[in-house]
């Protein structure tokens, strides 16, 4: 009998013998989906918010961008929990998760007093872009 | 991964059906053919229903207007819904020149999928007929029913008309407002399930021989007004209120795009509702139901699916009901009811039930073990006792002092008009 | 139209935004635009642009003979056509010093007030559906159609009706007319106390109409308020009462009247009027006399002496008054009506400001406007 | 921790999902655009949550994240009423702030490839501790077991993080009050003080 | 006898009932009142509840002398994790020198925590009743019983607390509510600065405590009583010479005892204390929590008794403190203050009883003290009340046949005090009299000499004691028709005078009797030789009425009343039932047959004085008792009988006279001696520096001038030179950094993004240069020296 689940773990399963280079080490990433690669994908993340940081003018998208940041992170500590919760056989394995709770909740904080410094300044200037956000006073 | 999402197995009868069981592996079966199924079967009796909902909206609403409603299309208007349809689908799919032209599109699509994803985890029957049962249940719920939102604030923003952003406003506010209030009053019988996963709820409640509304009077009130206000019905209306912003949201929207907010509205109703049931009435489960089929029997399976059916839809009536009879909240009175009354109203009931529970533990009359609980008859007496006797009037009373110099629940005492009888110049 | 003025503080600066309300709306009674000033929701100013029903009636009148005249008052007020033809006919024969038979008067007084009822169903089942009871709206307008038979089978006409005359009436009462009337009254009662069961003590419809739209007595006689809108404020003004016109001065009625001048109050006194209502048609039923119809001197040509006349009755909007500049001819030089609707509309702005968004559509609801009226 | 199968494929496909709409977040135009955009990363994120069985994270995740807080931008910038930007291409800032972003991709992920030739991440996995079977009821279906994720978190939530959690408590009752300080209207201050 | 967790709570709900909802929802007194004796005497059942039920528990073999914890409310409070401790036992390694510092928060009962809750609710019930009656018609009566409701909370978490943090909470606590409740008349100045002495001297002794909890966590790793009392077991007695760890504990828990207790140095706090209600005092600076002091002794006496050295500084300061402040309770005149001074002396009786070992025979006199005390105070408190807020006892007298239950009541109470058997006082009194007579800890001749002070301190309460008696009820009637101003002595102090001052701020008027139906002829004669009769009558009455309104600040009119009315039956019960308990509360410590409060205490204290009774302790105590009823006899006499004996006295014995009234100088060395003896040596070291000091510089003035001509010039072209040079690169550089501060926040963010690859090149360079090195050639390559391990 078929069975479709199969066929992809086979396809993916290829493993690849002793990583010495770059490519074999690159390889065998990919093949394996273990918590290097959540790091990869959470560096990535963290990196695009970077950019979006630091080359954005409206105020409200850098928040946004920060919130990706606060998220790379957060991938980072669950794919982190799990792998302890594995090793450690249970034992603190659920801090990461809480901890990525914490910081969610700060994110709200974060977001929700951001954004009011936003609709005050808003009414103000009429404005939300940085590069007319210069001075300490108004 | 998909262990997780499908806890549920196929049904005996379904795995030994000889066309399958020849042909396809037992997993394939467990895992991709039956929630197939499910879902398909799920989809097509939900779409159906939320079409004759219309329908039967329609007719309650003449009924109780004294009209006669829909019958000319089929027998007595049966075939309206599909009459209906067809034009939705016929009809000119109009997107203005200087809406945004994406967000446009894909609002209807989000309120849409949002409504339907939420169908997944609603333990429809016993056993065999919930298409999944997570762990997050309940949380699950209402993550996705808070998308809905972003469908309808979306849609608003995008048709670039006044009365469908402050439409979207509006909705935005009052939904997240009461996802509070409906958040806080199920947590109440969160602390007599121990759960959040809904077919468990369900079987303590079985367990128990109880529904929770005996002990969450309070908590089901909230959450039935929460719900009713969370799906934007009369008297919360107010996003789509005709008389002050045309159709609010979807003033822009015609034809299919406007079906899907359709659907969208009438497939939460059957959310609320649906949660409604398995959270505070027992789901499934009916006193006796076990005497007449053996448990777990497809029979017992089925009758489960009806009375489950038969819950909702009194709820769904209680829905229409409301809405034809009362006028319609102005926004402030709207948020003010939120916040001043059903959250505080939900608090209250948290603090009051976890009181009772910790004094029910202390007086031995109930045992809290291995995420359980076993109540002493004394101990429904008193629970059920102190939800109407205790925590409703002093939630009442509460309220009413706290509130006291709120300005727009303290009416005037009405008085009877004064009459001139004697005024002929 | 009078120019929007910034009743804001000039140094708050806020977040203004200009919603037009109409003149496609569904709350608008018509085709009346309200351009409000908001902040956030809240009304800060409004005004009304009025005038895209105007058809000149004024003006036309004076290229007409008088009796020519009398069909154009039943589509100025066209929910109340009754009480405008009244009103046109007795200024006409205030003008010539008529005097009409008794059955014409209670005939009249029947059947202005079974336009009354009309009238205020028809407000009621908007109102409620301005505030969002759909119920109520439909079933006001059951009692309505019931009202419209027999508006049909005495005028033939259902909303354009005409029977008066310049010194009487066309036609006598139908066989039948008074035993329908009076079985409409015998059922009536009942009809309101359900409405009322539905409204009165409805926590929300309470708290969309306590308080809201106050206008006091004082402000409400210097902007002219008339009607119910006036009693509502606590004004006991009824021209029933105060000049008392046909044969209302034989009839007992009471005058209901407010005491906070909110729009609950003006629900309750139009409430209570439609019951005073039933009360004045069943004495006239049974007062009705026999005898003719038409005023014997009535003449087949009507040319009022020179001068200026002013005549009003209180129509169910309020007082309905026409001023008539009359050189001798068969045709008037100046008349000029005084519409309650376009008077009380002035109100709207007053009671309006600082409250939401949804409350204007209480008020002008509660104003109970038709705009074939305000615009002539 | 290794994902086979199925899972890895779903991996890749949350993975590119979100570092492509992630991508096209901080390119967008407008700023409801980024915002969709940015929901759609959360959500895809909130998959990945469940693909290594956080589930009460991934709830949360889409309950406060997406449901809350994007709401809330989305709510401001319709408020703010934020006019499309017209990207200056190519100014200092952006070539300047590209550089460097490109630069520190390339440091974690040398980083990340380095220590992975370490034994960091080859340590054997043992198997999954077993989930514990729910109580034998014929209603539920035969294999009924459920993951004990939300009970564990909650466990060690208001346990031994009972401290913190109060702190967070805190600190969103100040972001809270901070924040109706901060966007109430003059007027509205002249009228409660 | 699991609900002991209730009997802090309950009293916390008291609390927070009035205090969140009383004022808003304006409760009535009743209801307040109500809601605070319902709450307070709910805790005494549960305390008799509890005291039942664990005697028959810990009489159980396995339970013995274990404390009962209780289950419900006990959580980790604290978890800090681990950390290191000195040792709690020899061989320190690092394992045993590790441990958890997690702190419970559970509440725990054994037989001296029992026996103290049993009489603080009971004690705490009867004043709460009483304050009903005293507080009445006063503002703020909601928050006078929350506060003392929160009081109850916290005296019996420091009791019941299962650790010494708890008891700290508790502590701290009992410091709050007292100095709330002492600046209770908020707007009285006297008040409120008294409420910050109060606070402020009680942190001095704070910090000792947590010292004291510091060094016991160090040392033994954990904070929980069992704990301690076990591994206490491992340390050895140092002996009088040695100061170890266990003295530097046992000192930080006597600072902190010291402070709270107001013992000698740090008691100046107590007397100031007095300006709260009555009932307060009654509370809290007489029955409750100044014997917290005591409790703390007694709890942790397992660590007293490793330190020889510290018993001999407590006996010491214990018995100075009972001598000093009976010496200065002799002259005072506020009776609430000779009460006060009259605490200090009983306290310091306590600690002198556990300064020499016998903490039984402490415990005991608190459990006596707090009934006659309390008894003593609340009596003290029906007569202000009965006179109109009239402290000052030169201006009573006579008052006996006005107030006779108050009377009847007090005398019970005064007998106890003064030391007569069988009353309470005596028992307990001169038992720890005999326990340091025949004290084995010192050398006998320090347990004679301490024993000799104890023995004078008693005669001289019977004598301030019988004084305050003799002048409030017993001499001739002196408050009838006196004028505020020509009362009292001529040598009256600057207190009496500035209360005298205060009076007369109010409205420059007299104060008079306003109803002339009294016999005493001859005050109705002063009377009306006053000037203006009728302004002082419309004058009393009007400041009555701004009393009443604004009802925070205590009427300081004392109007002398004609006619003092006994005190309604609220007031009067608990006095009745606290005389009745200070007359019997002594037989639960016989010297001989079954000394029951000494078996019961015997599982948590063992008193190392196991001193037989013996004949000679019936002599000491016959002597004591002779003594005692000579002095009262001779205060009787001075004061009733031969009035101007007293005067004569005053004189004659000028020197002890002033340092008696003058408080033995202490306050004022701590006021104003201390500065003006800082002042002056500011002053000289003014004078030093203007002649001596300064004739160096004006001579070095001279020479500098010559020398500035000269460098003036080479400055001029030389050194400017620099500066300018110095001005121009700053300039110049800050056209360079200027640009770094664009205001714009993205550079920012840049700059900071920057520093991080810096620091991912830093500190991963070998990585980066690995993995890119085939790509980019040109990256050099370092060698990086392993790092050792």
């Amino acid at each position: 009998m078929i069975n479709l689940f199969n066929i992809i773990p086979i396809l993916l399963q290829a493993q690849t013998v002793s990583p010495s280079g770059v490519k074999e080490r690159l390889l065998e990433g990919i093949f394996n989906v273990n918590i290097n690669n959540f790091l990869v994908l959470s560096g990535l993340l963290f990196v695009i918010g970077v950019a979006g940081v630091l080359t954005r003018r409206n105020v409200i998208v850098i928040f946004m961008s920060i919130e990706l940041i606060l998220n790379a992170v957060n991938i980072n500590l669950v794919a982190f929990s799990r792998y302890w919760f594995l090793q450690s056989e249970g034992k603190n394995a659920y801090m990461g998760e809480i901890f990525t709770i914490f910081v969610i909740v700060v994110a709200a904080a974060e977001a929700v007093v951001g954004l009011g410094i936003v609709i005050a300044f808003y009414r103000n200037k009429e404005t939300v872009a940085v590069d007319e956000i210069d001075l300490m006073k108004w | 991964m998909l262990e997780y999402l499908f806890f549920f197995t196929a049904p005996t009868w379904f795995s030994s059906l000889p066309i399958l069981k020849d042909y396809i592996d037992p997993m394939v079966l467990d895992y991709l053919v039956w929630p197939l199924v499910q879902i398909g079967l799920l989809l097509f009796v939900v779409l159906t229903l939320v079409a004759y909902l219309t329908l039967a909206e329609r007719k309650i609403s003449a009924w109780i207007q004294v009209r006669i409603g829909p019958n000319r299309v089929g027998p007595e208007g049966l075939l309206q819904p599909l009459a209906d349809g067809i034009k939705l689908l016929l009809k000119e799919d109009l997107i203005p020149l200087k809406a945004d032209r994406e967000v446009f599109i894909i609002a209807p699509i989000i309120a849409m999928v949002a409504a339907l994803v939420a169908l997944a985890v609603i333990p429809w029957g016993a056993a065999w007929a919930t298409i999944s049962n997570i762990d997050i249940g309940l949380l699950f719920i209402l993550a996705v029913s808070s998308l809905g939102v972003l469908g309808i604030i979306l849609g608003g923003w995008a048709s670039n008309s006044k009365y469908s952003l402050l439409g979207a406003l509006r909705s935005a506010a009052q939904m997240v407002s009461y996802e509070v209030a409906m958040g806080l009053a199920l947590i109440g019988a969160l602390m007599f399930t121990k759960t959040l996963a809904l077919q468990d709820m369900v079987i303590t409640q079985e367990r128990l021989h109880i529904w929770n509304i005996l002990f969450q009077p309070l908590g089901f009130l909230i959450y039935l007004i929460s719900g009713i206000a969370e799906t934007n019905r009369a008297p919360f209306d107010l996003p789509e209120a005709e008389s002050e912003l045309v159709a609010g949201y979807h003033t822009e929207y015609s034809g299919f795009r406007f079906s899907l907010f359709f659907i969208a509205e009438y497939a939460n109703m059957l959310i609320v509702s649906a949660i409604a049931v398995t959270v505070f009435l027992g789901g499934w489960y009916l006193p006796g139901l076990s005497y007449l089929f053996t448990p777990g029997s497809t029979f017992f399976v089925l009758a489960s699916i009806g009375v489950f059916g038969l819950k909702t839809l009194a709820l769904l009536y209680l829905f229409f009901w409301i809405r034809w009879s009362l006028p319609r909240y102005r926004y402030d009175q709207l948020m003010e009811l939120s916040w001043k009354w059903m959250i505080p109203a939900a608090l209250a009931n948290i603090m009051l039930t976890a009181t009772f529970l910790v004094l029910g533990q202390e007086l031995a009359l109930i045992v809290s073990q291995n995420n359980m609980l076993e109540i002493s008859t004394l101990g429904y007496v008193f629970l059920i006792s102190t939800a109407f006797i205790v925590t409703v009037p002093l939630t009442w009373i509460m309220l009413g002092q706290i509130n006291k110099n709120s300005r727009d629940f303290n009416l005037r005492e009405v008085q009877p008009l004064p009459m001139n009888r004697t005024i002929n110049k | 139209m009078t120019e929007i003025t910034d009743i804001t503080h000039p140094e708050i600066d806020t977040n203004e935004m200009i919603l037009n309300m109409g003149p496609q709306h569904p709350s608008t009674h018509g085709v009346l635009r309200v351009a409000l000033k908001l902040d956030g929701e809240v009304v800060t100013d409004l005004d009304c642009d009025i005038g895209y029903l105007h058809r000149g009636v004024e003006k036309i009148c004076e290229h007409r003979n008088y009796q020519m005249i009398a069909p154009y008052f039943d589509r100025t007020d066209y929910i109340a056509a009754v009480s405008n033809g009244l009103c046109y006919v007795e200024t006409i024969e205030k003008a010539l010093a008529l005097e009409i038979p008794l059955r014409a008067q209670y005939l009249r007084v029947i059947l202005t007030e079974l336009n009354r009822l009309s009238s205020h169903l028809l407000w009621l089942a908007t109102h409620a559906l301005d505030i969002g009871a759909v119920t109520v709206f439909l079933w006001a307008f059951r009692e309505r159609e019931e009202l419209l038979k027999i508006f049909e089978n005495f005028f033939g006409a259902r909303l354009t009706c005409h029977a008066f005359r310049i010194g009487g009436m066309t036609y006598d009462a139908y066989d039948g007319f008074q035993a329908e009337v009076k079985d409409f009254c015998d059922r009536f009662p009942k009809r309101l106390e359900e409405y009322e069961t539905l409204l009165n003590t409805n926590r929300i419809w309470l708290s969309r109409t306590v308080g809201i739209g106050i206008i006091s007595a004082d402000a409400a006689i210097d902007i002219g308020l008339t009607g119910p809108p006036l009693r509502g404020s606590g004004v006991e003004w009824d021209i029933r009462k105060a000049h008392p016109y046909e044969c209302y001065a034989d009839l007992e009625f009471d005058i209901p009247y407010g005491e906070n001048g909110d729009t609950y109050d003006r629900y309750l006194v139009r409430m209570e009027e439609m019951r005073q209502s039933r009360r004045i048609i069943l004495q006239a039923l049974e007062k009705l006399p026999d005898g003719p119809i038409m005023a014997p001197k009535a003449p087949k040509v009507v040319k009022p002496s020179i001068g200026e006349y002013y005549h009003s009755i209180e129509s169910p909007k309020g007082e309905l008054g026409i001023y008539l500049v009359s050189d001798g001819s068969t045709q008037p030089t100046r008349l000029r009506i005084r519409p309650p609707s376009f008077i009380n509309l002035q109100a709207l702005r007053q009671m309006s400001i600082g409250h939401l968004v949804a409350d204007v559509v209480a008020i002008i609801g509660t104003l109970d406007i038709v705009l074939g009226e305000i615009d002539r | 921790m290794k994902l086979v199968g199925l899972e890895a494929v779903l991996f890749y496909l949350l993975a590119v999902v979100a570092i492509l709409f992630a991508i096209f977040m901080i390119t967008a135009r407008s700023a409801v655009h980024s915002a969709l955009l940015l929901i759609s990363t959360l959500v895809a994120t909130a998959g990945l949550y469940l693909l290594v069985h956080a589930e009460f994270v991934a709830g949360v995740q889409i309950l406060i994240y997406v449901g809350g807080v994007l709401v809330l931008f989305i709510f401001v910038i319709m408020l703010v009423n934020a006019k499309e930007e017209d990207n200056k291409m190519f100014t200092r800032q952006l070539l300047i702030g590209g550089a460097l972003t490109f630069f520190l991709g390339l440091g974690i992920i040398a980083i990340l490839l380095q220590t992975q030739k370490g034994n960091f991440f080859t340590l054997a996995s043992p198997a999954p501790p077993k989930i514990e079977q729910a109580q034998n009821n014929p209603n539920l279906s035969p294999s009924h077991n459920i993951s004990q994720n939300t009970i564990k978190i909650g466990q060690e939530l208001y346990t031994k993080t009972v401290l913190p959690f109060e702190i967070a408590s805190l600190v969103l009752l100040v972001a809270i009050i901070g924040a109706v300080r901060l966007a109430r209207e003059r007027k509205q201050e002249k009228i409660y003080d | 006898m699991d609900l002991i967790w209730l009997i802090p709570i309950l009293p916390l709900l008291g609390f927070l009932i009035n205090g969140l909802l009383a004022r808003r929802f304006n409760f009535s007194e009743k209801l307040v009142g109500g809601v605070a004796v319902a709450t307070v005497f709910l805790a005494f059942v549960l305390s008799v509840t509890a005291f039942v039920n664990y005697s028959a528990w810990s009489k159980q073999p396995e339970n013995q002398a274990k404390p009962y914890i209780s289950k419900t409310l006990n959580y980790t409070w604290i978890s800090g994790g681990k950390a290191f401790i000195s040792s709690n036992t020899t061989p320190i390694t690092p394992e045993n020198s590790l441990v958890d510092l997690n702190i419970q928060w559970a509440y725990q009962i054994d037989h001296l925590s029992v026996l103290y809750a049993l009489f603080v609710t009971f004690v705490g019930l009867l004043i709460h009743i009483f304050a009903i009656g005293y507080m009445h018609g006063q503002t703020g009566f909601g928050r006078f019983f929350a506060y003392l409701n929160l009081f109850m909370f916290m005296m019996l978490t420091l009791v019941l607390g299962s650790n010494l943090l708890m008891t700290f909470v508790g502590w701290e606590g009992v410091g709050l509510c007292s100095y709330l409740l002492i600046g209770f008349y908020m707007t009285h100045k006297e008040a409120a600065e008294a409420s910050k002495k109060a606070f402020i001297i009680n942190r001095i002794g704070d910090l000792g405590f947590i010292l004291a909890i510091i060094g016991v966590f160090s040392t033994f790793g954990t904070l929980e009583y069992q704990e301690i009392a076990r591994l206490v077991q491992n340390y050895p007695v140092e002996a009088l010479g040695t100061f170890g760890i266990m003295s530097f504990i046992a000192l930080g828990l006597f600072i902190g005892a010291t402070g709270k207790s107001a013992q000698f140095p740090l008691y100046i706090w107590l007397p100031d204390a007095m300006a709260g209600p009555t009932p307060v005092s009654a509370l809290i600076h007489a029955a409750t929590m100044v014997t917290a002091g005591v409790y703390l002794l007694a709890r942790m006496n397992f660590v007293f008794q490793r330190s020889l050295v510290m018993m001999l500084i407590i006996a010491i300061i214990g018995s100075l403190t009972a001598f000093v402040a009976a010496t200065i309770a002799i002259t005072q005149k506020d009776i609430k203050k000779i009460l006060a001074y009259s605490t200090i002396s009983q306290l310091g009786f306590m600690f002198l009883g556990c300064g020499v070992g016998a903490f039984v025979a402490g415990v005991f006199h608190v459990i006596t003290h707090a009934f006659f005390k309390a008894q003593l105070f609340l009596g003290a408190g029906s007569v202000i009340h009965a006179m109109n807020n009239e402290q000052d006892i030169t201006r009573m007298g006579g008052l006996k046949k006005y107030l006779p239950i108050t009377h009847k009541t007090m005398v019970v109470s005064w007998l106890a005090i003064c030391g007569i058997a069988p009353l309470a006082g005596f028992w307990s009194k001169d038992e720890i009299l005999a326990k340091t007579f025949s004290t084995t800890l010192f050398h006998p001749a320090i347990g004679k000499m301490l024993w000799f002070l104890g023995f004078l301190t008693a005669g001289i309460t019977a004598f301030y004691m019988t004084r305050l008696m003799a002048l409030t009820f017993w001499s001739e009637q002196k408050f009838l028709g006196q004028t505020a101003s020509d009362g009292g002595e001529e040598e009256s102090n600057q207190e009496a005078n500035k209360n005298i001052d205060q009076k007369n701020d109010g409205g420059s008027f007299k104060i008079r009797a306003v109803t002339p139906s009294t016999t005493n002829t001859e005050a109705i004669s002063n009377t009306t030789e006053a000037t203006t009769n009728d302004i002082g009558s419309f004058n009393i009455e009007e400041s009555k009425d701004k009393a009443e309104r604004i009802n925070l600040n205590p009427p300081i009119v004392s109007a002398l009343v004609a006619d003092p009315k006994e005190s309604p039956s609220i007031m009067t019960l608990p006095l009745i039932v606290l005389a009745f308990f200070a007359a019997v509360a002594g037989f639960i410590g016989l010297p001989v047959g079954y000394n029951w409060i000494e078996t019961w205490l015997s599982p948590v204290i063992n008193s190392f004085t196991l001193h037989a009774f013996g004949t000679v302790d019936i002599i000491l105590a016959l002597v004591t008792m002779a003594w005692s009823g000579t002095m009262a006899y001779a205060a009787y006499h001075i004061y009733v009988k031969n009035p101007h004996i007293a005067e004569d006295l005053a004189i004659k014995l000028k020197p002890f006279y002033q340092l008696s009234t003058n408080k033995w100088y202490w306050d004022d060395l701590l006021d104003v001696k201390l500065a003006s003896l800082i002042n002056k040596f500011n002053d000289l070291l003014g004078e030093a520096d203007k002649h001596g000091v300064d004739a160096i510089p004006n001579g070095s003035a001279l020479i500098t001038r010559g020398v500035s001509i000269l460098s003036g010039s080479m400055d001029r072209y030389g050194l400017d030179l620099l500066v300018n040079l110095t001005g121009w690169f700053t300039r110049a550089g800050s056209v360079l950094v200027r640009t770094f501060q664009t205001g714009f926040l993205n550079n920012y963010a840049l700059v900071m993004v920057v520093g991080l690859v810096l620091i991912i090149i830093g500190l991963e360079y070998q990585a980066i240069q690995e993995l890119y090195s085939q790509y980019f050639p040109a990256i050099p390559k370092i060698i990086a020296t392993p790092a050792p391990k």
